[in-house]
Protein backbone atom coordinates (compact mmCIF):
# COMPACT_ATOMS: atom_id res chain seq x y z
CA UNK A 1 0.00 0.00 0.00
CA UNK A 2 1.31 3.29 -0.99
CA UNK A 3 0.10 6.83 -0.94
CA UNK A 4 2.43 9.36 -2.70
CA UNK A 5 2.08 12.46 -4.69
CA UNK A 6 4.40 11.24 -7.69
CA UNK A 7 3.01 9.78 -10.53
CA UNK A 8 3.50 5.89 -10.95
CA UNK A 9 3.78 3.81 -13.96
CA UNK A 10 0.84 1.08 -14.19
CA UNK A 11 2.25 -1.22 -16.57
CA UNK A 12 5.69 -1.43 -14.94
CA UNK A 13 3.91 -2.10 -11.72
CA UNK A 14 2.07 -4.96 -13.37
CA UNK A 15 4.83 -6.47 -14.39
CA UNK A 16 6.51 -6.50 -10.93
CA UNK A 17 3.40 -7.70 -9.52
CA UNK A 18 3.14 -11.50 -8.54
CA UNK A 19 5.98 -12.17 -9.96
CA UNK A 20 7.15 -15.62 -10.36
CA UNK A 21 4.69 -16.95 -8.06
CA UNK A 22 3.23 -20.28 -9.35
CA UNK A 23 -0.15 -20.12 -7.18
CA UNK A 24 -1.30 -17.55 -8.79
CA UNK A 25 -3.96 -18.33 -11.62
CA UNK A 26 -5.58 -15.02 -12.10
CA UNK A 27 -4.73 -11.19 -11.74
CA UNK A 28 -7.02 -8.17 -12.26
CA UNK A 29 -5.78 -4.43 -11.68
CA UNK A 30 -7.83 -1.49 -11.86
CA UNK A 31 -6.91 2.24 -12.25
CA UNK A 32 -8.57 5.36 -12.11
CA UNK A 33 -7.50 7.81 -14.61
CA UNK A 34 -8.34 11.79 -14.20
CA UNK A 35 -10.97 12.22 -17.14
CA UNK A 36 -11.82 15.24 -19.06
CA UNK A 37 -15.83 15.59 -18.81
CA UNK A 38 -15.27 18.89 -20.55
CA UNK A 39 -12.99 21.85 -19.19
CA UNK A 40 -11.44 20.37 -16.24
CA UNK A 41 -8.16 21.81 -16.09
CA UNK A 42 -6.92 19.77 -13.11
CA UNK A 43 -8.00 18.01 -10.16
CA UNK A 44 -6.11 18.44 -6.08
CA UNK A 45 -6.78 15.04 -4.33
CA UNK A 46 -6.37 15.65 -0.39
CA UNK A 47 -6.13 13.19 2.03
CA UNK A 48 -5.48 12.28 5.78
CA UNK A 49 -1.92 11.97 6.33
CA UNK A 50 -1.78 8.75 9.31
CA UNK A 51 -5.14 8.11 8.71
CA UNK A 52 -4.86 7.44 5.02
CA UNK A 53 -2.27 5.05 5.40
CA UNK A 54 -4.06 2.76 8.45
CA UNK A 55 -7.62 2.67 5.88
CA UNK A 56 -6.05 1.43 3.42
CA UNK A 57 -3.99 -0.82 5.07
CA UNK A 58 -7.22 -2.22 7.08
CA UNK A 59 -9.36 -2.76 3.67
CA UNK A 60 -6.34 -4.34 1.59
CA UNK A 61 -5.83 -6.75 4.71
CA UNK A 62 -9.91 -7.64 4.25
CA UNK A 63 -9.56 -8.45 1.26
CA UNK A 64 -6.34 -10.82 1.33
CA UNK A 65 -7.97 -12.52 4.33
CA UNK A 66 -11.53 -13.02 2.75
CA UNK A 67 -10.62 -14.23 -0.93
CA UNK A 68 -6.92 -15.39 -0.15
CA UNK A 69 -5.37 -13.38 -2.31
CA UNK A 70 -1.57 -14.58 -2.98
CA UNK A 71 -1.07 -10.69 -4.08
CA UNK A 72 -2.36 -7.43 -3.65
CA UNK A 73 -1.08 -3.71 -4.49
CA UNK A 74 -3.19 -0.50 -3.74
CA UNK A 75 -1.67 3.02 -4.62
CA UNK A 76 -3.29 6.43 -4.45
CA UNK A 77 -1.74 9.81 -5.41
CA UNK A 78 -2.25 13.25 -3.13
CA UNK A 79 -1.83 16.74 -4.48
CA UNK A 80 -2.06 18.06 -8.22
CA UNK A 81 -3.47 15.96 -11.00
CA UNK A 82 -4.05 16.57 -14.86
CA UNK A 83 -6.64 15.06 -17.39
CA UNK A 84 -5.18 11.17 -18.19
CA UNK A 85 -2.77 10.71 -15.12
CA UNK A 86 -3.34 8.46 -13.33
CA UNK A 87 -5.53 8.87 -9.61
CA UNK A 88 -4.54 5.26 -8.42
CA UNK A 89 -4.53 1.59 -8.66
CA UNK A 90 -5.37 -1.97 -7.14
CA UNK A 91 -4.37 -5.08 -8.40
CA UNK A 92 -5.11 -8.35 -7.04
CA UNK A 93 -4.35 -11.73 -7.61
CA UNK A 94 -5.65 -15.47 -6.41
CA UNK A 95 -6.08 -18.90 -7.61
CA UNK A 96 -9.26 -18.29 -10.11
CA UNK A 97 -10.76 -15.24 -11.43
CA UNK A 98 -14.08 -14.62 -9.70
CA UNK A 99 -11.65 -14.12 -6.45
CA UNK A 100 -9.53 -11.60 -7.82
CA UNK A 101 -12.58 -9.96 -9.56
CA UNK A 102 -14.62 -9.54 -6.63
CA UNK A 103 -11.45 -8.16 -4.26
CA UNK A 104 -10.39 -6.25 -7.01
CA UNK A 105 -14.41 -4.53 -6.39
CA UNK A 106 -14.01 -5.00 -2.81
CA UNK A 107 -11.05 -2.83 -2.59
CA UNK A 108 -12.17 -0.17 -4.95
CA UNK A 109 -15.97 0.23 -3.12
CA UNK A 110 -14.27 0.42 0.27
CA UNK A 111 -11.61 2.92 -1.16
CA UNK A 112 -14.07 4.89 -2.76
CA UNK A 113 -16.25 5.86 0.62
CA UNK A 114 -14.00 4.53 3.60
CA UNK A 115 -10.52 6.29 2.57
CA UNK A 116 -10.30 9.80 3.50
CA UNK A 117 -9.53 11.20 0.02
CA UNK A 118 -11.13 14.27 -1.11
CA UNK A 119 -11.40 15.68 -4.89
CA UNK A 120 -11.29 18.92 -6.14
CA UNK A 121 -11.84 19.73 -9.47
CA UNK A 122 -10.82 22.94 -11.29
CA UNK A 123 -11.95 24.35 -14.33
CA UNK A 124 -13.60 26.92 -16.18
CA UNK A 125 -16.11 27.72 -14.01
CA UNK A 126 -13.79 27.93 -10.99
CA UNK A 127 -13.14 25.04 -8.27
CA UNK A 128 -15.83 23.03 -6.94
CA UNK A 129 -15.53 19.80 -4.58
CA UNK A 130 -16.30 16.47 -5.85
CA UNK A 131 -19.89 15.63 -3.97
CA UNK A 132 -19.45 11.59 -3.18
CA UNK A 133 -22.30 9.51 -4.96
CA UNK A 134 -25.01 7.98 -3.08
CA UNK A 135 -24.16 4.63 -5.33
CA UNK A 136 -20.73 4.41 -4.07
CA UNK A 137 -21.84 4.07 -0.09
CA UNK A 138 -24.78 2.24 -1.38
CA UNK A 139 -21.99 -0.49 -3.27
CA UNK A 140 -20.49 -1.37 0.02
CA UNK A 141 -23.97 -3.28 0.94
CA UNK A 142 -23.23 -5.81 -1.33
CA UNK A 143 -20.00 -6.49 0.60
CA UNK B 1 -6.36 19.34 24.98
CA UNK B 2 -7.69 17.75 21.71
CA UNK B 3 -6.32 18.16 17.57
CA UNK B 4 -9.17 19.30 15.69
CA UNK B 5 -8.48 18.78 11.88
CA UNK B 6 -10.30 20.03 9.04
CA UNK B 7 -10.46 18.58 5.44
CA UNK B 8 -11.59 19.59 1.88
CA UNK B 9 -14.58 22.17 2.19
CA UNK B 10 -14.61 22.31 5.86
CA UNK B 11 -11.40 23.21 6.19
CA UNK B 12 -11.40 26.06 3.74
CA UNK B 13 -14.75 27.29 5.89
CA UNK B 14 -13.05 27.48 8.82
CA UNK B 15 -9.81 28.66 7.55
CA UNK B 16 -7.07 26.54 9.07
CA UNK B 17 -6.30 23.14 8.93
CA UNK B 18 -5.96 22.11 12.13
CA UNK B 19 -5.92 23.84 15.71
CA UNK B 20 -5.52 22.50 18.95
CA UNK B 21 -8.95 23.18 21.85
CA UNK B 22 -9.38 22.58 25.38
CA UNK B 23 -12.49 21.58 25.58
CA UNK B 24 -14.85 19.76 28.34
CA UNK B 25 -16.95 18.41 25.73
CA UNK B 26 -18.38 15.07 26.50
CA UNK B 27 -19.06 13.86 23.00
CA UNK B 28 -17.96 14.75 19.23
CA UNK B 29 -21.81 16.66 19.30
CA UNK B 30 -20.99 18.62 22.49
CA UNK B 31 -17.70 19.80 20.52
CA UNK B 32 -19.34 20.57 17.38
CA UNK B 33 -22.07 22.79 19.54
CA UNK B 34 -18.76 24.55 21.10
CA UNK B 35 -17.58 25.27 17.99
CA UNK B 36 -20.83 26.50 16.61
CA UNK B 37 -20.61 29.09 19.39
CA UNK B 38 -17.57 30.15 18.73
CA UNK B 39 -17.85 32.47 15.36
CA UNK B 40 -19.68 32.47 12.56
CA UNK B 41 -17.92 30.75 9.97
CA UNK B 42 -17.64 27.96 12.42
CA UNK B 43 -21.59 27.93 12.78
CA UNK B 44 -21.91 27.83 8.50
CA UNK B 45 -19.26 25.08 8.62
CA UNK B 46 -20.91 22.55 10.64
CA UNK B 47 -24.66 23.63 10.13
CA UNK B 48 -25.68 20.34 8.26
CA UNK B 49 -23.85 17.53 10.37
CA UNK B 50 -25.69 15.05 8.12
CA UNK B 51 -22.68 16.15 5.05
CA UNK B 52 -20.18 15.60 7.86
CA UNK B 53 -18.09 12.93 8.55
CA UNK B 54 -16.17 12.97 11.92
CA UNK B 55 -12.95 10.44 12.79
CA UNK B 56 -11.68 9.80 16.47
CA UNK B 57 -7.97 8.97 16.38
CA UNK B 58 -8.37 8.41 12.73
CA UNK B 59 -11.17 5.68 12.92
CA UNK B 60 -14.40 6.87 11.38
CA UNK B 61 -16.93 7.32 13.78
CA UNK B 62 -20.72 8.67 15.22
CA UNK B 63 -21.49 12.62 16.60
CA UNK B 64 -22.47 10.69 19.18
CA UNK B 65 -19.33 9.09 19.97
CA UNK B 66 -17.45 10.21 23.59
CA UNK B 67 -14.53 12.23 23.70
CA UNK B 68 -12.50 10.52 26.60
CA UNK B 69 -8.88 9.79 26.15
CA UNK B 70 -9.37 10.92 22.45
CA UNK B 71 -6.52 12.91 20.93
CA UNK B 72 -7.23 13.98 17.64
CA UNK B 73 -10.32 14.80 16.02
CA UNK B 74 -11.23 15.03 12.15
CA UNK B 75 -14.19 16.99 10.56
CA UNK B 76 -14.66 16.23 6.99
CA UNK B 77 -17.16 15.56 3.98
CA UNK B 78 -17.96 12.04 2.27
CA UNK B 79 -14.71 10.50 1.15
CA UNK B 80 -14.31 10.53 -2.77
CA UNK B 81 -11.32 8.84 -3.32
CA UNK B 82 -10.12 6.08 -5.87
CA UNK C 1 -7.91 -8.80 -31.18
CA UNK C 2 -4.89 -11.17 -31.01
CA UNK C 3 -4.17 -14.85 -31.19
CA UNK C 4 -0.61 -15.33 -30.68
CA UNK C 5 2.27 -18.20 -29.88
CA UNK C 6 4.86 -15.34 -28.87
CA UNK C 7 4.38 -14.16 -24.94
CA UNK C 8 3.21 -10.95 -24.32
CA UNK C 9 4.01 -8.27 -21.95
CA UNK C 10 1.23 -7.35 -19.65
CA UNK C 11 3.07 -4.50 -18.23
CA UNK C 12 3.66 -2.98 -21.74
CA UNK C 13 -0.01 -3.78 -22.99
CA UNK C 14 -1.35 -2.38 -20.12
CA UNK C 15 1.30 1.21 -20.18
CA UNK C 16 0.10 1.41 -24.08
CA UNK C 17 -3.82 0.92 -23.40
CA UNK C 18 -5.89 3.55 -24.03
CA UNK C 19 -2.63 6.17 -23.72
CA UNK C 20 -3.31 9.48 -23.90
CA UNK C 21 -7.45 9.53 -24.22
CA UNK C 22 -8.87 12.04 -21.68
CA UNK C 23 -12.80 10.37 -21.48
CA UNK C 24 -11.27 7.51 -19.51
CA UNK C 25 -12.04 7.42 -16.42
CA UNK C 26 -11.68 3.87 -15.19
CA UNK C 27 -9.38 1.22 -16.64
CA UNK C 28 -9.91 -2.64 -15.92
CA UNK C 29 -7.29 -5.69 -16.98
CA UNK C 30 -7.26 -9.51 -16.36
CA UNK C 31 -4.41 -12.04 -17.05
CA UNK C 32 -5.07 -15.63 -16.66
CA UNK C 33 -1.80 -17.25 -15.48
CA UNK C 34 -0.63 -20.90 -15.62
CA UNK C 35 -1.16 -22.20 -12.46
CA UNK C 36 0.79 -25.16 -10.88
CA UNK C 37 -1.53 -27.03 -8.60
CA UNK C 38 1.42 -29.34 -8.01
CA UNK C 39 3.58 -31.50 -10.07
CA UNK C 40 2.09 -29.24 -13.54
CA UNK C 41 5.44 -29.47 -16.30
CA UNK C 42 3.34 -27.61 -18.86
CA UNK C 43 0.27 -26.55 -20.39
CA UNK C 44 -0.65 -26.94 -24.55
CA UNK C 45 -3.45 -25.23 -25.29
CA UNK C 46 -4.58 -25.76 -29.02
CA UNK C 47 -7.09 -23.23 -30.91
CA UNK C 48 -9.41 -22.89 -34.07
CA UNK C 49 -7.82 -21.09 -36.59
CA UNK C 50 -10.07 -18.79 -37.86
CA UNK C 51 -13.20 -19.33 -35.42
CA UNK C 52 -11.01 -18.41 -32.52
CA UNK C 53 -10.57 -14.82 -34.38
CA UNK C 54 -14.48 -14.75 -35.25
CA UNK C 55 -15.60 -15.57 -31.88
CA UNK C 56 -12.80 -13.19 -29.94
CA UNK C 57 -13.98 -10.46 -32.31
CA UNK C 58 -17.82 -11.13 -31.92
CA UNK C 59 -17.38 -11.22 -27.94
CA UNK C 60 -15.27 -8.01 -28.04
CA UNK C 61 -17.52 -5.98 -30.20
CA UNK C 62 -20.23 -6.92 -27.72
CA UNK C 63 -18.62 -5.70 -24.67
CA UNK C 64 -17.72 -2.11 -26.38
CA UNK C 65 -21.14 -1.53 -27.77
CA UNK C 66 -22.74 -2.56 -24.46
CA UNK C 67 -20.67 -0.69 -22.31
CA UNK C 68 -19.77 2.08 -24.46
CA UNK C 69 -16.04 1.55 -23.81
CA UNK C 70 -13.89 3.80 -24.59
CA UNK C 71 -10.87 0.84 -25.75
CA UNK C 72 -10.50 -2.92 -25.31
CA UNK C 73 -8.18 -5.38 -25.39
CA UNK C 74 -7.58 -9.22 -26.09
CA UNK C 75 -5.14 -11.14 -26.41
CA UNK C 76 -4.98 -14.80 -26.34
CA UNK C 77 -1.87 -17.61 -26.40
CA UNK C 78 -1.74 -20.62 -27.82
CA UNK C 79 0.80 -23.33 -28.04
CA UNK C 80 3.10 -25.18 -25.12
CA UNK C 81 3.48 -22.98 -22.38
CA UNK C 82 4.58 -23.12 -18.67
CA UNK C 83 3.80 -22.48 -15.19
CA UNK C 84 3.68 -18.72 -13.98
CA UNK C 85 3.61 -18.46 -17.59
CA UNK C 86 0.40 -15.44 -19.19
CA UNK C 87 -2.25 -17.22 -21.25
CA UNK C 88 -4.25 -14.71 -21.97
CA UNK C 89 -5.65 -10.87 -21.10
CA UNK C 90 -8.20 -8.46 -21.22
CA UNK C 91 -8.31 -4.98 -20.79
CA UNK C 92 -11.61 -2.67 -20.76
CA UNK C 93 -11.48 1.01 -20.81
CA UNK C 94 -14.74 3.20 -19.83
CA UNK C 95 -15.80 6.37 -18.30
CA UNK C 96 -16.96 4.65 -14.47
CA UNK C 97 -15.40 1.82 -13.02
CA UNK C 98 -18.77 -0.38 -13.10
CA UNK C 99 -18.62 -0.06 -16.60
CA UNK C 100 -14.58 -0.85 -16.87
CA UNK C 101 -15.52 -4.25 -14.38
CA UNK C 102 -18.34 -5.62 -16.19
CA UNK C 103 -17.52 -5.20 -19.31
CA UNK C 104 -13.70 -7.13 -17.83
CA UNK C 105 -16.03 -10.30 -16.39
CA UNK C 106 -18.45 -10.71 -19.42
CA UNK C 107 -15.31 -10.96 -21.75
CA UNK C 108 -13.49 -13.52 -19.54
CA UNK C 109 -16.91 -15.33 -19.04
CA UNK C 110 -17.54 -15.39 -22.87
CA UNK C 111 -14.00 -16.35 -23.33
CA UNK C 112 -13.80 -19.24 -20.99
CA UNK C 113 -17.00 -20.55 -22.61
CA UNK C 114 -17.15 -19.45 -25.99
CA UNK C 115 -14.12 -19.24 -27.46
CA UNK C 116 -12.30 -22.34 -29.04
CA UNK C 117 -9.31 -23.00 -26.80
CA UNK C 118 -8.66 -25.96 -25.33
CA UNK C 119 -6.20 -27.01 -22.58
CA UNK C 120 -3.90 -30.13 -21.64
CA UNK C 121 -1.70 -30.12 -19.19
CA UNK C 122 1.30 -32.35 -18.81
CA UNK C 123 2.54 -33.52 -14.93
CA UNK C 124 3.88 -36.23 -13.45
CA UNK C 125 1.06 -38.35 -14.55
CA UNK C 126 1.23 -38.20 -17.85
CA UNK C 127 -0.81 -35.45 -20.09
CA UNK C 128 -4.44 -34.92 -19.54
CA UNK C 129 -7.64 -32.80 -21.24
CA UNK C 130 -8.92 -30.18 -18.75
CA UNK C 131 -12.41 -30.20 -18.48
CA UNK C 132 -14.99 -27.71 -18.81
CA UNK C 133 -16.81 -26.59 -15.63
CA UNK C 134 -20.46 -26.59 -15.09
CA UNK C 135 -19.36 -23.19 -13.22
CA UNK C 136 -17.94 -21.59 -16.36
CA UNK C 137 -21.06 -22.19 -18.46
CA UNK C 138 -23.68 -21.04 -15.80
CA UNK C 139 -21.56 -17.70 -15.26
CA UNK C 140 -22.97 -16.86 -18.43
CA UNK C 141 -26.24 -16.36 -17.98
CA UNK C 142 -25.69 -13.77 -15.49
CA UNK C 143 -25.54 -11.47 -18.73
CA UNK D 1 -17.40 -32.27 -50.03
CA UNK D 2 -17.35 -31.32 -46.76
CA UNK D 3 -14.29 -30.47 -44.69
CA UNK D 4 -14.67 -32.18 -41.21
CA UNK D 5 -12.17 -30.96 -38.74
CA UNK D 6 -11.29 -32.49 -34.74
CA UNK D 7 -9.98 -30.77 -32.19
CA UNK D 8 -8.48 -31.34 -28.35
CA UNK D 9 -9.42 -35.04 -27.03
CA UNK D 10 -12.01 -35.81 -30.54
CA UNK D 11 -8.70 -35.40 -32.83
CA UNK D 12 -6.79 -37.47 -30.32
CA UNK D 13 -9.16 -40.18 -30.76
CA UNK D 14 -9.92 -40.14 -33.88
CA UNK D 15 -6.37 -39.51 -35.46
CA UNK D 16 -6.23 -36.84 -37.15
CA UNK D 17 -7.14 -33.51 -37.50
CA UNK D 18 -9.12 -32.95 -40.34
CA UNK D 19 -10.42 -35.14 -43.71
CA UNK D 20 -12.59 -34.79 -46.63
CA UNK D 21 -15.88 -36.10 -46.85
CA UNK D 22 -18.62 -36.98 -49.16
CA UNK D 23 -21.92 -37.19 -47.72
CA UNK D 24 -25.52 -36.62 -48.39
CA UNK D 25 -26.37 -36.12 -44.13
CA UNK D 26 -29.01 -33.71 -44.06
CA UNK D 27 -28.05 -32.76 -40.54
CA UNK D 28 -25.22 -32.64 -38.15
CA UNK D 29 -26.35 -36.30 -36.12
CA UNK D 30 -26.92 -37.70 -39.54
CA UNK D 31 -23.36 -37.14 -40.41
CA UNK D 32 -22.04 -38.56 -37.16
CA UNK D 33 -24.60 -41.49 -37.54
CA UNK D 34 -22.35 -42.02 -40.97
CA UNK D 35 -19.05 -41.42 -39.07
CA UNK D 36 -19.96 -44.19 -35.94
CA UNK D 37 -21.03 -46.47 -38.56
CA UNK D 38 -17.40 -46.10 -40.18
CA UNK D 39 -15.32 -47.51 -37.74
CA UNK D 40 -14.68 -48.17 -33.95
CA UNK D 41 -12.48 -45.22 -33.27
CA UNK D 42 -15.03 -43.08 -34.46
CA UNK D 43 -17.70 -44.77 -32.56
CA UNK D 44 -15.88 -43.94 -29.32
CA UNK D 45 -15.45 -40.75 -30.27
CA UNK D 46 -18.89 -39.57 -31.11
CA UNK D 47 -20.75 -42.00 -28.03
CA UNK D 48 -21.55 -39.26 -25.89
CA UNK D 49 -22.58 -36.65 -28.17
CA UNK D 50 -23.74 -34.96 -24.80
CA UNK D 51 -20.31 -34.30 -23.94
CA UNK D 52 -19.13 -32.53 -27.87
CA UNK D 53 -19.39 -29.42 -29.49
CA UNK D 54 -20.04 -28.60 -33.15
CA UNK D 55 -19.16 -25.46 -34.94
CA UNK D 56 -20.72 -24.83 -38.35
CA UNK D 57 -18.69 -22.91 -40.84
CA UNK D 58 -16.81 -21.22 -37.46
CA UNK D 59 -20.34 -20.83 -35.90
CA UNK D 60 -21.24 -22.99 -32.85
CA UNK D 61 -24.51 -25.08 -33.87
CA UNK D 62 -26.70 -27.89 -32.69
CA UNK D 63 -26.48 -31.51 -33.56
CA UNK D 64 -30.06 -30.80 -35.20
CA UNK D 65 -28.82 -28.41 -37.65
CA UNK D 66 -29.36 -28.52 -41.41
CA UNK D 67 -25.81 -28.94 -43.47
CA UNK D 68 -26.98 -27.75 -46.75
CA UNK D 69 -24.68 -25.11 -47.83
CA UNK D 70 -22.22 -25.99 -45.03
CA UNK D 71 -18.65 -26.48 -46.30
CA UNK D 72 -16.92 -26.40 -42.80
CA UNK D 73 -18.10 -28.76 -39.79
CA UNK D 74 -15.73 -29.15 -36.35
CA UNK D 75 -16.45 -31.44 -33.35
CA UNK D 76 -14.99 -30.49 -30.01
CA UNK D 77 -15.18 -31.21 -26.78
CA UNK D 78 -16.39 -28.15 -24.43
CA UNK D 79 -13.86 -25.00 -24.37
CA UNK D 80 -11.83 -24.29 -21.87
CA UNK D 81 -10.46 -20.78 -22.75
CA UNK D 82 -8.98 -18.07 -20.58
Amino acid sequence: MRVQAEPFDVGAELAAFAAGRQDVGAEVSFSGVVRDDGGLAAMEIEHYPGMTEKALAKIEAEAVARWDLKASLVIHRYGRLEPGEKIMMVATAAGHRAEAFEAAQFLMDYLKSRAPFWKKETGADGASWVAAKDADEDALERW
Amino acid sequence: MIEVLYFAWVRERIGLPRESIETQAATVADLVAELRAREDRYDMAFSDVSALRVALDQELAGFDAPLAGVREVAFFPPMTGG
